[in-house]
């Protein structure tokens, strides 16, 4: 039944990918948090545009939960373009047209690649040396995020040897010191800054998502800087009131910021639809070469996300979005 | 079951993976399309009792059909009655546990051995086309006890290697080569299903074993690069039946998403099938 | 920004302990699952009595959640002791009487020592040599099943180092490969058998659980055998209309036990307040020598928690238990 | 403030943790008892924006006091109004995190450089008396930042050497040894408070540096068995009070748990505190 510990005094690495990777710093991590997150409960709502600017600086390493057309923080997004932030080094999983949106728009110069719809705008940036991709996949992306997350340096994951992929990324192939058989360990995410969007939360930044996600906690507890954006604010005495909805609690938050349908084209279940023709122009003008053209349509013309809505969108149509969305069972706390 | 008279390719791929489906087993659909359109046609005509989780974390949903466009992840109708909600770790998760019966994929290009890629076209850092990566399908292809894959019987699909393993077959072939790295042990490909075939492994490589009635072997074998082992006996498949299609272009597939370029249209002149 | 990947072909093994531990397994708890887990929806509802004969085995290891005053699956423990199983090895983190409970009543001979109250019980049984103690900690043990719950065979964790504990457990100090620095890492647990006592489940074993918790989910996931007694049957038809209040999903289950008041004397919290004399009983029992006479009068003589509820409990104090807990906002989904 | 007249020792010592609760820092309180009321007690009077959590995760509750006998933990009264609930788990990752800023313990044996044994008395494996273990405090002592350690004056107590580490302090008190360990940078012991005395470490070695004013420093010293360096000025702390008095017997320790064998008990004799 038991199992005498090894005496062995080393752990063979049998193969190592060659990729670079976001450094792996857990203790600086710590140091970060320490100094800079806020312990307190300060309220800490503000505009997208004071969040972008005080919380994304080129160079980062950027995160945001789901994608442009499912619970995407598309209100940020926009602003992170509108702002022109540059090499930023995205997390590129369960991406649809997001990774060819930041590239085309000049923001992004790194991907780390769970998947992202290819594009002619990726590929000419690749070609043109603007861009670089590290290869990894959804799951190892997230389970990464994850190892960040919980404080470590690296997970053991069950997926992901063997691939050319692996070759290319910061993974290692060990001798499991326990079984002595093969497992690959992939190194810590934390990402400079996190942006979510989310359902619900007060001005704390005590965050509740309903439906499911990709790995928005695990985001929000592996990142430096985090950027909520919300459907609703919500009194604290409401938080208080249910704590087994809080998914994100608000010492990992830096900011909060208001913004309804801030998920538009996409949709935010349970709250609305996503707007069917929304979706299929961004996905026309990122499959052709239409990505500047949409974004001097839908982003740079406005000074807010709440001015495109009003002026592009309309009341009519988010009316319309959110009769659309007949499921609501499972999305109130 | 009344065989249908006229159907297009990706539609019978389809329904040759829906008839695949097993009641009481756990099924981890890539993404949305069709995947996740075989697995719900199996369900709802042949498996009732089959669960699917979905890379968003849902655990056995019965989906409002049909799904807005695009919108099969992270979606009310999509996640809609299931028994639980989760993440794409819980997901991850579950498989690495051993508890996805079945993984069910589509990609860009299969070898041999049941490597896939989906991510470059060419040598990889050189010329070439960079696609969209992996996403779900090296965790579905790793993890899942087996995996079903989808795919068009098109002659740069089948090769001898793929210029990019994404998501892992059997590797070099060599019995003990997942297992050698890091994959869980008594894993991996099982069948590939493409508009004209369906190919199974023996029991590393893959091999041709069943056909659809309109194509012969010497034509599926000619849209290979890379020739697939042959069954002795190469079974023949039914065709698409009325109901299936009907679920399919009414509750699933309504848009024709996946069906838009979805190769050639194959109909009954009264005697027999053909390929338009 | 970035950085290489070392080039070092080994890892250094800095200290290990000599400690035993429940073997590492990844693979074979996969088989496991394979084999013997039900991912159909089929009903798995029976009687403790049953759960426990069919799913608890002399010489498993175990994991219970909670512990006997907190939301514990005291149904299901009481069985244990009535049906004698022997040479149980127990995952003791976060316990107060529960281990001197098991271990005079004869049932576990190996503790896997988080906390337990010390009891001359336990000490009697340590000096006659009929326990063996393997050293961790409260976090250190729920780490270890959430590594098995995530299919790993181990994972890096920042506490444990330096303590004697370590050294009798079956912790590793390594040279992190990603930053060189030292860091620990902890064998996985995967537990024979999990039992967890739940708010609501349906007859197939999808289970919600309200309040705060140690390691429910977890323990469900890593544990190749699962059962669960639940306050409350609930249809799945209610399940499946709130999917984000699931925490354990049907297919990890094999035993559904409906168990009213199967926290008895402890609380479930939502549901009902503990009974501060049932409490005080068994700690008095516990810190003395009274373990068995406790047994004797609450456990032995009954052939059901339910006829022990009925004779000896009453309804009278049932009613006020419930009448005590004022706090109800929470504990519903 | 009005200083109290009549008290016992381990009032004394949660009265002297509470005035270290600091505003906006969050706490990770042990179990039950002394830590968690001493927590309590001080964002109560001194810090109502410090925050804390137990072990089973629960972040920031408003608990309704006083709690049900025992019940501090999984307990409806004792996390109500959490601005979260977790699992042991969570509270343990988010400590890993760097997230508790302090963490407060209780504990049977304390040595020079603050390590902690609440395990076993005696030569381990040999005769001797066990213990409970480490409990939470492992990993309370291994990443909050800082750890206030709250204990009995009692010449046992305090040793060279522990017989066990349960909870990690500066381990054999040479720089880097905890880090050389693999624990967090830049953490460990902060503060030992007994009902006659608060120590620090100087910087890695334990030092008295306040008493209260009823004991002399050569009586603590005498129920050191390891004597700790002194500081210089060695300063007096303030006895408590009877606003703390108050809300610690009225909603904290109501039932006298924690102060039931709580040492002596010290009276104001109209010119000077005196122990029982």
């Amino acid at each position: 039944m038991t199992l005498s510990p090894s005496s062995s005094r080393q752990i063979e690495i049998l193969r190592q990918g060659s990729g670079a990777y976001h450094p792996v710093d857990p203790d600086g991590f710590r140091h970060y948090v320490r100094e800079h997150k806020n312990r307190a409960l300060q309220p800490r709502l503000m505009t997208a545009r004071e969040a972008v600017d005080r919380f994304v600086a080129d160079g980062d390493y950027l995160t945001y939960e789901c994608n442009y057309l499912m619970r995407g923080p598309n209100a940020v997004f926009h602003e992170i373009i509108r702002q022109g932030k540059k090499d930023l080094w995205i997390a590129g999983k369960f991406t649809y047209v997001d990774v060819a949106l930041l590239v085309d728009a000049g923001c992004a110069s790194k991907i780390d690649c769970g998947f992202f719809l290819s594009a002619p705008a990726v590929d000419r940036a690749l070609k043109e040396g603007r861009l670089q991709v590290y290869e990894y996949s959804n799951v190892i992306m997230t389970l990464r995020i994850q190892a960040g997350a919980m404080g470590l340096p690296f997970l053991p994951v069950r997926s992901f040897g063997g691939t050319t992929g692996f070759d290319h990324s910061g993974a290692k192939l060990i001798s499991d010191p326990y079984t002595g058989d093969p497992i690959t360990i992939v190194p810590a995410l934390n990402p400079d800054v996190a942006v979510i969007h989310v359902h619900q939360a007060d001005i704390y930044g005590n965050a509740r998502i309903f439906g499911t996600g990709i790995s928005d906690v695990e985001a929000a507890m592996a990142s430096r800087k985090v950027i909520i954006s919300a459907e609703e604010i919500v009194d604290t005495e409401e938080i208080r009131r249910n704590p087994g909805a809080t998914s994100i609690p608000y010492y990992a938050v830096d900011a909060v910021v208001s913004s309804p349908f801030g998920s538009y084209p996409g949709t935010c279940p349970g709250y609305y639809g996503s707007d069917p023709e929304g979706v299929f122009e961004v996905f026309r003008a990122v499959m052709g070469n239409g990505v500047p053209a949409y974004l001097d349509k839908w982003v740079r013309p406005f000074e807010t996300f709440e001015d495109m809505l009003e002026q592009q969108v309309g009341q009519a149509k988010l009316d319309a979005m959110r009769a659309n969305e007949v499921v609501k069972e499972g999305y109130s706390a | 079951m009344t065989r249908a008279e006229a159907f297009s390719d990706r539609e019978v791929a389809m329904c040759q993976v829906a008839r695949l489906v097993e009641d009481g087993r756990t099924y981890w659909a890539a993404g949305g399309g069709t995947p996740l359109y075989s697995v719900l046609l199996g369900k709802k005509l042949y498996a009732p009792e089959a669960q699917y989780i979905t890379e968003d974390g849902v655990i056995a949903p019965e989906p409002m059909l049909p799904f807005e466009p695009m919108m099969t992840m992270v979606a009310s109708r999509a996640v809609y009655r299931a028994l639980a909600w989760g993440t794409m770790n819980s997901a991850g998760i579950h498989a690495q546990l051993g508890y996805m019966d079945y993984g069910v994929l589509n990609t860009l290009q299969v070898d041999q051995h049941g490597n896939i890629n989906s991510t470059f076209l060419g040598e990889y850092g050189g010329a070439g086309r960079r696609f969209g990566g992996p996403g779900g399908a090296d965790t579905i292809a790793a993890c899942c006890w087996r995996t079903i894959l989808i795919t068009d019987q098109e002659r740069r699909k089948f090769v001898r290697e793929v210029d990019f393993i994404s998501s892992p077959g059997f590797l070099d072939g060599t019995p003990g080569a997942r297992e050698r790295a890091g994959l869980p042990e008594g894993t991996g490909p099982w069948r590939v299903v493409t508009p004209w075939a369906m190919y199974d492994y023996a029991p590393r490589r893959l091999r041709l074993m069943a056909r659809v009635p309109w194509v012969t072997v010497d034509e599926i074998l000619a849209e290979c690069e890379w020739k697939p082992l042959v069954a002795d006996e190469v079974q023949v498949l039914e065709p698409p039946t009325e109901e299936e299609l009907h679920l399919l272009r009414t509750e699933l597939d309504v848009r024709g998403q996946t069906t838009d370029a979805a190769g050639s249209w194959i109909t009954w002149d009264g005697e027999k099938y053909i390929r338009a």
